[in-house]
């Protein structure tokens, strides 16, 4: 089949039209989906279609029953979509920024997460919530989180961080297939970055990560947006003839621990990359896996490359020294290899 | 405005059997003998048998942390509620949810809820699953006067208005939060006001009544049923029993539930009426209350009976599917 | 019923000073000479001007997403605020905020908010610490429509109430949360009638004028003062620009904008209104435009010279006082 | 001075009285914080007292402005309380379940951790907010979680626990009169343990690790309620001959890494136990510590003793097998040793 190239939103959007074509049970649920609170009458239905267009076209195609605007009121759509995915339907609701886990999180934590464990099995529920994550936008200390490990610590939730259309696409499909709830996550600094896409439905599988570059050297582990700067920092440290090994990891739970631990061994030295702060982390937890079931692999220190422990500030300066870059992850695997 | 004897009967054996396994349960949790801490609802019945007798299988309630009554007036089975509450492997949930998370979603009860307002938006969510897969089903979500005050009532019910999904909130006002009277946590007399801030019906209701609880609901189902959108139910009832079992009950005046049940006892009122209007007659009640007591017992006794779970169930049921756990 | 000529010209200058300064962003940001994203009150300045008209430094506000006009009205300085938006080291929060954190607490003014009703609390608070602190100061927490469906402002309300807190809520009722109509979001035609649920006053107010703004909110704010509790305000307004500068604005008829503009101005109908009744001349106006007109020029001359932030401030005041922070 | 044993939650209330005794700025703001609504005219004012007694007493010392019965509104309150410590007071907000931080993390991730710098540093947040943490009273899912790694995580919040009384209150006056907002987390299975507590005004600084056992075999690093299960783990290890070093975090952000890593050098090997589930936990967050900056003292592998991946179960017999216990310790110490 020849190439075929699609933005990191576009592919989304095209998973969540695949997904409502084949299953009649999913429905898209959040603020301004469709924009202009599906006014069919005065033909501005498709006003927006999500903030930024992931969910653009759904309603025209398959309705406002099944593409639904909400008030801004988070924990109560959310909260339903719990509801309702224990009901029958496999909701896939928007939380526009992850910042606002802030207002629904009671939802996720202590509904969605625990019901199926609290009820004994009797119940399921399939829901997705797709959210925006990371900084860059100049949109400072509230627009601007990765709270990715705020789900990813929570038992009966799965979370997932694509990071290229490619597997936007495709853990997006295996997330909606799912029958737990996944949290999905979405590096909106990726949303314009392009990459090939396969027209036909496909899943990437929930728990598995991904080698995206071989090497010997030093094993770098990275998610999200933070696997482009991995990649990055590897040119620079294969221009000194350190050959570093990438994995995105892309599930963080379930983790798949055996491609992640395979590539520790096969270097010895580790560096994690993540987009959110230090403490209590994804970083923190990967870091905390290598030093348990890989102690015998490690030979050197395993250094992270995280945020600063501080809120994201707005002005370009801060922001760009916010985030991890590419030189601090070649700083990092210097260090890691040190020993 | 009468009822069929069959439905009379059954809305008299659901109160009857709530009033029973909450008095045992209060006995039973005095003596130590049921882990952890119960809400019971002994005093508020009417409320439950009298909105869950309009509904069926296809309908869902969801429930809150008093809610051993929604339960029994849904049709969760007694013997694996009561196992349930004693943490035994034959409970509902395995043991693993307790008091506050009784569910059985087979039979539409989507479970007790220990957030106080957390079970308000899953009722939105079954009514938006009734709605889009057209079963005609209703949802209803019970909660209480403190949950009013809670922002997932506000939002709940905004949304269902908007979306116009067929799901009745029922208020049950004991007239407390806790310790919290509802005249010291909202300045207004009747909650169901706030029903007009979102374009819908509401009304305030005796919840000791079983009669117009029973007639209330049903015009409120009925709505919902049509397609006519969601209505706040306010039942004013009270609750015999401490907010726990063991509560000092420090807070209200000390003759105030012995002044309602000798007044406003749910099950009195029921008998008064149906006899005076001779409806049924005071055997056919005795009857009932003997097959509860039994029923009740028995109930007791399989609990006792059921072995407690297995721990290597610890890891179940946490997904559906999940590879490897992580260790720790 | 007219006011001091000094308080007309401060309320006009306040109106023409948000006014110059939204359109003025408007330019630069579409020019892509400001960072990041912007919501401009163009539309609404009646809103703010004729609210803050009342409040001195010891009162406070919360705002929101489209909080300048909030802060221009509570006072703050327009250099350190241009700065602010540009993201420089003389910005009000020397460039960590921006537009959606813009924010003097010396002033009174406890922030933009980037989360729908999660200035509304904060409010609440400064109205607790006015009434124990026995400052004599009251609170305005500025929100949208989209905001009212928020539980923050569900529970807001109902606290303040029951606290009987010296707070007043503005509800800026301009039609829209972002592409969705009021009209679709809430079932009632006046979001002030949410007031009646929490035993609250609650009304209307045109809040393109700035004399109906000024009465009804000074009438809400003295009642806060005398210890009278909250009040809820709905003043109906528009925003002329898009959602976020960039909105394509599909969602809205094409000639809304226009015709709101032509009609309701607030700029015009104050001008219109004062100078009827001669209380101010046109004169008077075109002086306080003129001298507008320079200070936002020499604001944005201000922000442009200030330098950028130094990166090795990035850990500055992220708390008062820190042991040192966790290496990354 | 005689020595004098007070409750856990005597010691609480002990703090709670001198506090507001010092500093009428100082108020108490929560859901039955008094109990019956403050109403004094019934002669009921102080009918509960927060719901396990921990502020009984406070309102007819210091009246109902000062101790302020709520709705159940935790975001509001919650909310409430940090507006209020940006504008002079300092209160003490009681979140009566950390489960219930679903209800109301906005106030704290978005408002209480951010305002200091998103407003470069004008304002001061000098807020405490004290919740129950932990399993043990067979309270099922929702009322028995530790999410004291959720706040932990959040850059602008401090987060501490203690383990004992002393601690108790003296952490509790520290963060009191700390200027930035704190989340003072109180293992709900401690409050009726005993132990000396002075009579007089006393406060534990932030940010300072204690070393409760010494011992030069293995260190463990344990938080709260875990500290004594830590202990109870020593006994049966000394009896093996192995001196276990006992940490015990009790602050948690700051965290005194200084005080760990010093005691990691004594020993070379390292456990670290935490009551939570293991993903991007506490226990996590440690390991990454001593696997980054203190992997030249490692000697094996960091073995951490964790709740599973799962939620609390109700039922005594699953409740007990989830909750980390001296044997798993025990176990994991002899792992640590083993390389
Ligand atoms: C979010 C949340 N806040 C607080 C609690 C603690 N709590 C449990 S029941 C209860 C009172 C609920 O009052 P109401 O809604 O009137 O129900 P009732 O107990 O009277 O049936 C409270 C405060 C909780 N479980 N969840
Ligand atoms: C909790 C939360 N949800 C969603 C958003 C995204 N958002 C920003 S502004 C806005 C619309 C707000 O509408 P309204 O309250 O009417 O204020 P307006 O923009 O009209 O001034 C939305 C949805 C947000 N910032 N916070
Ligand atoms: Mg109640
Ligand atoms: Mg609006």
């Amino acid at each position: 089949m020849a190439e075929r190239t699609l933005t990191f939103v576009q592919a989304i959007n095209e998973a969540l039209h695949q997904a409502m074509e084949r299953d009649p049970t999913v429905v898209v649920i959040g603020e301004d989906v469709a924009g202009g609170g599906g006014r069919a009458a005065q033909g501005i239905e498709d006003a927006w279609g999500g903030i930024m267009g992931a969910t653009r076209g759904l309603i025209g195609r398959f309705g406002a029953a099944r593409v639904i605007d909400t008030p801004i009121s988070e924990a109560g759509f959310i909260g339903m979509a719990v509801g309702a995915a224990a009901t029958g339907l496999r909701p896939v609701a928007e939380l526009m920024f992850m910042d606002f886990l802030g207002v629904c999180l009671d939802p996720l934590l202590n509904q969605a997460a625990k019901l199926r464990y609290m009820f004994g099995g009797k119940a399921r529920v399939p829901l997705v919530v797709r959210t925006l994550i990371g900084a860059g936008l100049r949109s400072a200390a509230q627009h601007s989180q990765s709270l990715h490990a705020f789900t990813t610590a929570i038992p009966g939730l799965k979370t997932v961080v694509p990071s290229n259309p490619h597997d936007a696409k495709g853990l997006l499909l295996a997330a909606i297939a799912d029958d737990d709830p996944v949290v999905f996550c979405e590096p909106k600094t990726l949303y314009f970055t392009t990459g090939e896409v396969p027209a036909e439905p496909y899943t990437v599988p929930l728990g598995t990560a991904a080698v995206v570059r071989p090497g010997g050297a030093v094993t770098i582990w990275a998610v999200g947006r933070m696997v482009a700067v991995a990649l990055a920092a590897a040119e620079t440290l294969a221009a000194e003839g350190v050959e570093a090994e990438v994995v995105d990891v892309r599930s963080l739970s379930p983790l798949d621990e055996a491609t992640l631990l395979a590539s520790l061994a096969r270097t010895g030295h580790l560096v994690v990359v993540d987009e959110a702060p230090p403490r209590c982390g994804l970083a923190a937890d990967l870091a905390a896996l290598a030093v348990d079931r890989g102690f015998d692999l490690l030979r050197g220190p395993v250094k992270r490359v995280t945020a600063p422990h501080a809120p994201v500030p707005f002005s370009p300066v801060l922001e760009d020294a916010y985030v991890p870059s590419p030189a601090q992850v070649v700083a990092a695997a210097h260090a890691a290899l040190e020993t | 405005m009468s009822l069929p004897r069959a439905r009379l009967l059954d809305g008299y054996r659901t109160m009857r059997t709530i009033r029973a396994f909450e008095q045992t349960l209060n006995e039973l949790s005095l003596a130590g003998r049921v882990p952890g801490f119960l809400h019971l609802c002994a005093g508020e019945e009417a409320v439950a048998a009298g909105v869950c007798a309009h509904l069926g299988p296809a309908d869902a309630v969801a429930s809150t942390h008093r809610g051993h009554g929604h339960a029994i007036a849904k049709g969760v089975d007694l013997d694996a509620m009561m196992a349930e509450l004693f943490g035994r492997r034959d409970g509902i949930c395995h043991g693993k949810g307790g008091s506050m998370h009784v569910a059985d979603t087979e039979k539409g009860m989507l479970g007790a809820n220990g957030i106080v307002g957390g079970g308000i938006p899953l009722a939105v969510g079954a009514a938006l699953s009734a709605k889009v897969l057209r079963t005609g089903g209703v949802a209803v979500a019970f909660f209480g006067d403190g949950a009013a005050n809670q922002g997932l009532f506000h939002e709940s019910l905004n949304l269902a208005a908007v979306l116009a999904l067929p799901v009745v909130f029922v208020l049950e006002n004991n007239g407390y939060g806790e310790a919290t009277p509802v005249e010291y946590h909202a300045r207004v007399r009747d909650l169901a006001v706030r029903a007009a801030g979102y374009g819908m019906p509401g009304a305030v209701v005796d919840g000791m009544d079983f009669f117009a609880v029973h007639a209330a609901a049903g015009e409120a189902i009925l709505r919902a049923r049509r397609g006519e959108g969601p209505t706040l139910l306010e039942c004013k009832t009270y609750r015999y029993f401490g907010h726990y079992v063991g509560d000092p009950l420090t807070y209200r005046p000390k003759d105030e539930a012995e002044r309602m049940r000798a007044e406003r006892d749910p099950l009195d009122l029921f008998e008064r009426r149906v006899v005076a209007e001779g409806w049924l007659a005071t055997g056919d009640l005795r009857r009932v209350d003997d097959e509860v007591a039994a029923a009740v017992a028995a109930a007791v006794r399989h609990a006792e009976a059921s072995p407690p779970p297995d721990p290597a169930d610890l890891m179940r049921d946490v997904y559906v599917d999940y590879p490897r756990p992580p260790e720790s």
